[in-house]
């Protein structure tokens, strides 16, 4: 479709959609012009990947138009919005762990390299090189997706949307749902490359709760507050605090990461690593954790970061040195076996390891510390229902009730009820393994004040994050690990935070 | 700079990850070639090209049926109407070749509405489970039910023998030393291989497999793939039931007792998962081979009959438990 | 965003659709017959049914977990003949060494399964096999039959306690404790979650292994229970007593509308499950429906029975 | 049709399946002697499952109000004992076949218990196994096929091979394997034997017809059929035609149109007066039917009088094939 400057290449008018229980967009109007890139921001469970959805034709509209270059439309599917030239990444991991990188990025468009009913792989594969390259990503599209990390998984499927520019014609229309999330910060400047790259031919929806992220790329910016658009600013004329205000409806705290709550930790030692090492992903990490203190470790991927503290979640045991968890050595070759010592690990993998999507809210809260609830070997369900309710209050978790399920939650709402699992399990050590992922600013705000407060009673804490930022500002003490080691540390206490340029030095 | 380092360290991941799918891919392979060695030991007779022909013909009907079975399997469900569908063809069969309760005589020409029929159960299925939203479990387990009516009714329960000589030269004439069954067995074999391998239906069957949402995210049309996949599995039924006519020589509705588990426990030993997502025709093959080569073997080595499926239930747990790689498969239910 | 009346309302009404189903299939067969709504008619079927729970019921807490237990029919068988073998000598203590028996081999299939990590389809049928051949053997391939004396301690399965067949009462007081079980204590709240999801029970900690093989042994109990009482009913004990029992029984717990994969599902489910077959299969020899068709029939009864019963907002998809 | 508490009684035959032939002819019987005497008829299957079977028959009972004879051939022998107590409570007449506990016996339960008929496995077990000995020459190796280990008719018809092989020293059994009544299994096991024997195997004796069958088809497909003698038992259609075809050597016709029509005329002649069971011998009550040896030599003129045409039996010759008192 040829579109002048002004007439906008999609635009929604009156958009309204109802999930049970739940008005998840209140009449949504939204325009999109040529080459532009929108950002979207909103809390979590403000409605914006629902919208996105309509907009890739997963979900269809209760009411309100959808005008593609001018001509109204409706996508019947997610192969129907693909054919108009709609391309989606998705917000939650979405490439198929049991099919190959190349057979992701084709999935369901393979027609172009159909001949006679057969699919000529050595073709296929030959483009999903080439896709691959444009991200920048250097793997085999032969490899299973599930040997990818996350952060590959995510750019493999920016390369799934951006097939959209080879077999669909005309403009693009491409939304990308909070792609940057598990992404770190070189591969984000892949992704802006990217996308800057394709204005000529794409117009781009971008969601993320990163604002500065939000308003470096984009070139206007939707709120959206409770289902419904609340405003839309230029970017040139927007910055963070007015976003925040507008999403959250207060402003932002001066003190974004509570440092003046953050006390000085106790003397006693909870944790102690000591020579620890697992197979070829790290060696010889050694330090002590003490009650109350935040605990920071960053590294790029493949630092052994990751792999760490996986092992401190009972998912990967060590084979070398020794883990004393309060002064007992331990092998903990369960998570249960974590659990045992009072470590609560909060995964990266939300919806995987984090929660059972098919069981009640009050149901997941409870799961880790059931025990505590069984009297005379059953249940206290009044209990179990009182608990969960107080955690939902404290934590402001947007859910229809402690018995709905938590599928139906935004994943900003999930997170909250993973911390309250833990919380509620009395953990004397908290595993946040990425912990404000996806999580809007308020909420990543009520997380911060969560773990303070924890921390306050002697919660002791290891910290794994998107942002050096997020690390630096929440941390009492900074490691940085690279290839495998420990290669710097650092205190970083208010006041003599030390700053990201020289931690970057030590990353890589 | 941290790119090239993310590189090397995937390169690193993936190449660790094509060994260990390799080793799975063959450990069963290994466990069958062991289960041979063993059971000559115990009796060369084994050995014999004879016995390697017989082990053929066991296989050849459980092969037909688990190529069937794997597709649907691999697409996370289940089809319990393998013997209504087996009876139900080969009772028709029987019916329109020549025979010995009626006049007809289509010769050839009859295996056409047999596959017909086949598909048709197989279509009824996928339609159903799709549109009624039941558990193909409970679908499947619907048609089965009917299938083995329907066929009684046709029979009114006697056995109708095939005189046919073309039908019964599929069991009889042999090509090459093998029989024609077996041919065809291993020309369905080479078919389903491709429709897994080089065909959308097979990638989108993996992909249900492997997760049903991202699958319709990514715009495959499940319900089609669904419908399709369970006609497929329907035909390879029906020529799971003309091998059975042919080689008993007679249709009757009994003729699939007991290959429904036979089948499913040869896909399963196989390797593929009943979750959906991972596993092979390839793998079918092999899974059927073991079993085949344990019955083979459990009377060549004297077991005492009613040691037998004690023993059989021991020796085909060990086998998986040999040939499942622990770390690929993290969750087994 | 609160105000989930919606959602709530309707889950309200389904939840009962399982129940309206039998009353609607318990009617149709009165219209055709009067005769079926007999309080006996209906209490005879009750106690017909009551074998079908006891196997279902056992099942029920393995599908539950995401597997499935095929063992449990010549469990059962085998459970008859250590009662016929052993009750003239130890008396009730006969009926002991079954459920002993019925929990070891639970044990046992559990163990490889979880350890071996063999697909319980696999560990179960090849226990299964044990099982049966453990049963030819002891039997010495015969079919025991009870002498009069032993008969005297199948009273508590044969008798009637105030006009009520005591199998039913059995089949209640199973009814009774299995519903506790699942929906009271930390195994039936592990259990789902297992079955719902699996990784993310495992990584709060839930011990998966343990849990898994207590779901077989539960089964295994369940099946040596319904093995002791077939052995009262039928006086006897023998290999096959218990043949062709394994379907229905799975059958039963998914037309309750309990997930195959997994995560949903309840006993009571599993109970009206169990009463829907046997509605059907009596109804249709009640209303005369004819031999050959009766197949068909009953086939196309479970696949509309299920469609009606499953409750689908809880199950993830249906596969 | 509401139940009725006088009138024609209902007949119901009871039996494991309609997809065998053996109980599809005999439920042919049934039906035939049932149209003999204008009663309704009604078929129970236990489809191989005694639970089933036995909620059946107390369903008819049930719905009859006991106003029925009842001709069942029990799924296992336990089962036996609950179908007549429930007959007997309910008032009805009923006549067991094939399977039955040795203690349960007629006379304990006049007048309802009418009579339990079978056929002693042993001697016609023997008889074919004697069969297949002269086809192979007196000498030679054999292989057996036998039924579900648990059922006496299984284990009986074993011991009339074992009876007939004590009696020719020189005819060596190579091996003894269960297949279930079934042929795929019998088909499975015969290979293995072709295997494991090669040509020892001087001939195959099966406990029913299907496996024999089976068996036949083995040896064709290895080419051999026809050469190697084979017997069944049962007597049904195929068999005999293989036996006319001269692949099979001999087979033993219970005539279960006789069982499925005269089981029914006994209990109906009991029940509407036609005689009195208490008053009958023992050996009127529980007793051996007659069953008849095929072979070669009478196939053709049994083929022409039982297959092709309708059986022509005279209903009221109750006690026509009595054969002697059972013996436990
Ligand atoms: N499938 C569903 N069924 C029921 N309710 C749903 C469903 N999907 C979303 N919702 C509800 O709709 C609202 C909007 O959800 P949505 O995921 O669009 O929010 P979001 O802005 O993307 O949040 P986040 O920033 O956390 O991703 C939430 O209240 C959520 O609970
Ligand atoms: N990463 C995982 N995600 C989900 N479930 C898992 C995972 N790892 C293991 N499990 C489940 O937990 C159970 C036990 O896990 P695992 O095999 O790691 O421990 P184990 O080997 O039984 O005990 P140990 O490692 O102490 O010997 C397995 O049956 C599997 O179902
Ligand atoms: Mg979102
Ligand atoms: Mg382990």
């Amino acid at each position: 479709m040829s579109a002048s400057a002004d007439e906008p290449v999609l635009a929604m008018a009156g958009i309204e959609k109802s999930f049970p229980g739940v008005r998840a967009l209140k009449h949504v109007s939204l325009e999109l012009r040529p080459g532009e890139v929108v950002g979207l921001v909103g809390e979590n469970g403000a409605g914006k990947s629902t919208l996105m959805k309509i907009l890739s034709g997963v979900y269809q509209p209760d009411a309100g138009e959808i005008r593609l270059g001018g001509r109204a439309t409706r996508f019947a599917s997610a192969a129907d919005a693909n054919r108009q030239g709609v391309g989606m990444v998705f917000q939650e991991q979405s490439l198929l762990l049991n099919l190959t990188v190349g057979e992701n990025i084709y999935l369901g468009t393979e027609a172009q390299f159909t001949r006679l009913g057969l699919v000529d792989w050595r073709a296929l594969y030959a483009s999903a090189t080439r896709q691959l390259a444009k991200v920048q990503v250097d793997v085999d599209p032969r490899t299973r997706a599930a040997a990818l990390d996350f952060a590959t998984r995510q750019m493999v499927e920016l390369a799934k949307a951006l097939t959209l520019e080879e077999h669909a014609s005309g403009h693009l229309v491409i939304l990308l749902d909070e792609p940057t999330s598990v992404l770190e910060r070189p591969e984000i400047e892949i992704l802006f490359q990217r996308v800057r790259a394709l204005k000529a031919r794409a117009s781009f929806i971008f969601v993320s709760h990163r604002l500065s992220e939000v308003l470096e790329l984009s070139d206007r910016i939707y709120v959206m507050k409770d289902g419904a658009v609340v405003a839309e600013l230029q970017a040139a004329e927007a910055d963070v605090k007015t976003l925040h205000r507008l999403m959250v409806g207060r402003g932002l705290q001066a003190e974004y990461y509570r440092e003046p709550l953050q006390k000085p930790f106790g003397a006693d030692v909870v944790l102690e690593l000591d020579g620890l090492g697992r197979g070829d992903a790290y060696r010889d990490v050694s330090f002590k954790l003490h009650a109350g203190e935040i605990l920071g470790i960053a590294g790029v991927l493949g630092s052994g970061r990751e792999e760490l503290t996986r092992t401190l979640a009972g998912l990967r045991p060590h084979d070398r040195g020794r883990l004393i968890v309060g002064g007992r050595e331990v092998r903990l070759s369960t998570p249960a076996d974590a659990v045992d010592v009072d470590l609560g690990y909060v995964p990266r993998e939300r919806r995987v390891e984090g929660l059972v999507l098919f069981l009640s809210v009050a149901a997941n809260i409870t799961l880790p510390s059931l025990k505590q609830l069984a009297r005379r070997a059953l249940i206290d369900l009044g209990e179990e229902q009182r608990l969960a309710k107080t955690w939902v209050e404290r934590l402001k978790v947007r859910t229809p009730g402690v018995d709905a399920l938590c599928l139906n939650l935004s994943g900003g709402n999930q997170q909250k009820v993973v911390l309250a699992k833990w919380l509620n399990a009395k953990a004397r050590i908290l595993i946040l393994d990425h912990p404000t992922r996806g999580l809007d600013v308020g909420a990543k705000e009520e997380v911060y004040e969560l773990v303070r407060a924890a921390t306050g009673e002697g919660v002791a804490v290891i910290l794994t994050s998107d942002t050096l930022e997020e690390t630096i500002g929440l941390s009492h003490t900074v490691i940085v690990m690279r290839d495998g080691v420990v290669t710097y540390r650092t205190p970083a206490s208010p006041g003599a935070k030390p700053n990201q340029v020289d931690l970057i030095g030590h990353m890589v | 700079m941290t790119t090239q380092a993310l590189g090397a360290d995937k390169k690193a991941r993936s190449a660790r990850w094509a060994l260990r799918r390799r080793f799975a891919a063959w450990a069963p392979v290994a466990v069958l070639a062991l289960l041979c060695v063993i059971i000559a030991l115990i009796n060369p007779n084994f050995l014999s090209a004879g016995n390697f022909v017989r082990i053929a013909q066991a296989a050849m009907i459980p092969l037909v049926l688990g190529l069937g079975a794997t597709f649907v399997i691999l697409m996370g469900s289940i089809d319990l109407s393998v013997e209504g569908v087996l009876s139900l063809s080969a009772v028709i069969l029987s019916l329109l070749v020549l025979n010995g309760a009626n006049s007809n005589d289509f010769g050839p020409l009859a295996i056409l509405p047999v596959l017909l029929v086949g598909a048709a159960v197989g279509f009824v299925n996928g339609v159903v489970h799709v549109g009624l939203k039941t558990p193909s479990f409970m679908t499947t387990l619907g048609t089965w039910f009917i299938g083995v009516g329907v066929a009684n009714a046709l029979l009114g329960g006697t056995a109708v023998r095939i005189n046919d000589p073309f039908i019964r030269g599929l069991a009889i004439e042999r090509f090459l030393g093998l029989p024609w069954g077996v041919w065809l067995a291993l020309a369905c074999l080479a078919v389903a291989f491709v429709i897994q391998n080089n065909t959308r239906l097979g990638r989108y069957v993996y992909a249900l497999g492997g997760g049903e949402e991202l699958a319709a995210l990514s715009g495959i049309p499940v319900a089609r793939v669904r419908v399709l996949t369970f006609t497929l599995a329907g035909v390879f039924y029906a020529i799971g039931g003309i091998l059975a006519a042919a080689q008993l020589g007679l249709g009757n509705s009994l003729i699939g007792n007991g290959r429904l588990f036979s089948t499913i426990t040869a896909v399963v030993v196989g390797g593929t998962a009943l979750s959906g997502g991972e596993g092979s025709v390839l793998q079918t093959l092999v899974g059927v081979l073991i079993v085949a080569v344990l019955n083979n073997g459990m009377v060549l080595a004297d077991v005492p009959p009613s040691y037998q499926i004690g023993v059989q239930g021991l020796m085909i747990i060990a086998a998986v438990a040999l040939s499942i790689d622990r770390n690929v498969m993290r969750i087994v239910k | 965003m609160r105000a989930p009346i919606g959602r709530l309302e309707f889950d309200r009404i389904r939840q009962w659709m399982p129940i309206v189903t039998l009353v609607l299939l318990i009617a149709l067969v009165g219209a055709f017959q009067p005769g079926f709504l007999e309080p006996e008619t209906l209490l005879q079927l009750a106690s017909d049914t009551a074998v079908l729970f006891v196997l279902a019921t056992g099942v029920t807490f393995v599908i539950m977990i995401g597997g499935i237990d095929l063992s449990i029919q010549s469990m059962a068988s085998l459970a008859s003949v250590i009662v016929a073998l052993t009750v003239s000598r130890w008396g009730y203590a006969a009926f002991a060494f079954a459920i002993a028996a019925g929990i070891l081999a639970g044990f046992l299939s559990g163990v490889a399964h979880v350890r071996l990590k063999v697909p319980s389809f696999i560990a179960t049928l090849a226990m299964g096999g044990v099982l049966f051949s453990a049963a030819l053997v002891l039997s010495r391939e015969r079919s025991i039959t009870l002498q009069t004396s032993e008969r005297d301690y199948q009273t508590w399965i044969t008798g009637a306690l105030l006009g009520v067949p005591n199998v039913i009462v059995i089949a209640l007081v199973v009814l009774a404790v299995a519903h506790t079980i699942q929906s009271r204590t930390r195994f039936g709240r592990y259990s789902a979650a297992i079955g719902a999801g699996e990784p993310a029970a495992y990584a709060s900690g839930v011990k998966v292994d343990r849990q898994k093989i207590i779901a077989l042994v539960l089964s295994g109990t369940c099946a040596a229970l319904a093995g002791v009482i077939l052995a009262g009913r039928l006086a006897s004990g023998s290999p096959t007593l218990a043949s062709e029992l394994l379907l229905p029984s799975i059958a039963a717990v998914v037309v309750g509308g309990t997930a195959i994969t997994g995560g949903v599902g309840s006993i009571w489910r599993t109970l009206i499950g169990a009463l829907i077959i046997s509605v059907v299969r009596i109804g249709m020899t009640f209303v005369g429906v004819d031999i050959f068709a009766q197949n068909i029939v009953f086939g196309a009864v479970l696949i509309i029975a299920v469609a009606v019963t499953i409750d689908r907002s809880k199950i993830p998809i249906v596969k | 049709r509401p139940a009725r508490a006088a009138g024609q009684p209902t007949l119901v035959n009871s039996i494991r399946s309609l997809s065998n032939p053996y109980h599809a002819t005999w439920n042919k019987g049934g039906a035939a002697f049932a149209k003999s005497v204008g009663a309704d008829y009604v078929t129970l299957v236990t489809e191989g499952n005694s639970e089933k079977g036995i909620a059946d028959i107390k369903a008819i009972l049930a719905k009859t109000g006991g106003n029925c004879c009842i001709n069942v051939d029990p799924n296992d022998s336990p089962d036996a004992r609950p179908i007549v107590e429930a007959c007997k409570a309910a008032g009805a007449y009923v006549v067991t076949q094939w399977n039955k506990p040795a203690d349960l016996h007629p006379w304990d339960f006049n007048p309802n218990y009418v009579a339990h008929i079978s056929f002693s496995g042993v001697p016609y077990g023997k008889a074919m196994a004697e069969t297949l000995f002269k086809a192979m020459g007196g000498k030679g190796g054999v292989v057996a096929l036998g039924g579900i280990e648990s059922n006496v008719p299984a284990i009986e018809r074993k011991k009339g091979l074992d009876q007939a092989l004590a009696a020719n020293p020189n005819v060596k059994l190579l091996d003894y394997q269960v297949a279930n009544w079934d042929a795929n299994t019998a088909l499975e096991k015969t290979n293995a034997w072709l295997t494991k024997f090669g040509d020892q195997i001087g001939g195959i004796w099966a406990a029913n017809d299907d496996m024999a069958l089976a068996a036949v088809e083995a040896l064709r497909a290895g080419g051999s059929a026809g050469k190697v003698p084979v017997t069944g038992i049962d007597g049904i259609k195929l068999a005999v035609e293989s036996i006319l075809k001269k692949e099979m050597v001999g087979t033993v016709a219970w005539d279960p149109y006789w069982q499925g029509g005269m089981g029914l005329s006994i209990a109906y002649h009991a029940k509407t007066g036609g005689f009195d069971p208490t008053t009958q011998p023992k050996d009127h009550r529980e007793f051996y039917g007659k069953g008849v040896i095929i072979t070669a030599d009478n196939a053709q003129a049994f083929y022409d009088s039982n297959i092709k045409a309708e059986p022509k039996i005279d209903w009221n010759d109750i006690w026509g094939r009595v054969n002697g008192q059972i013996r436990y």
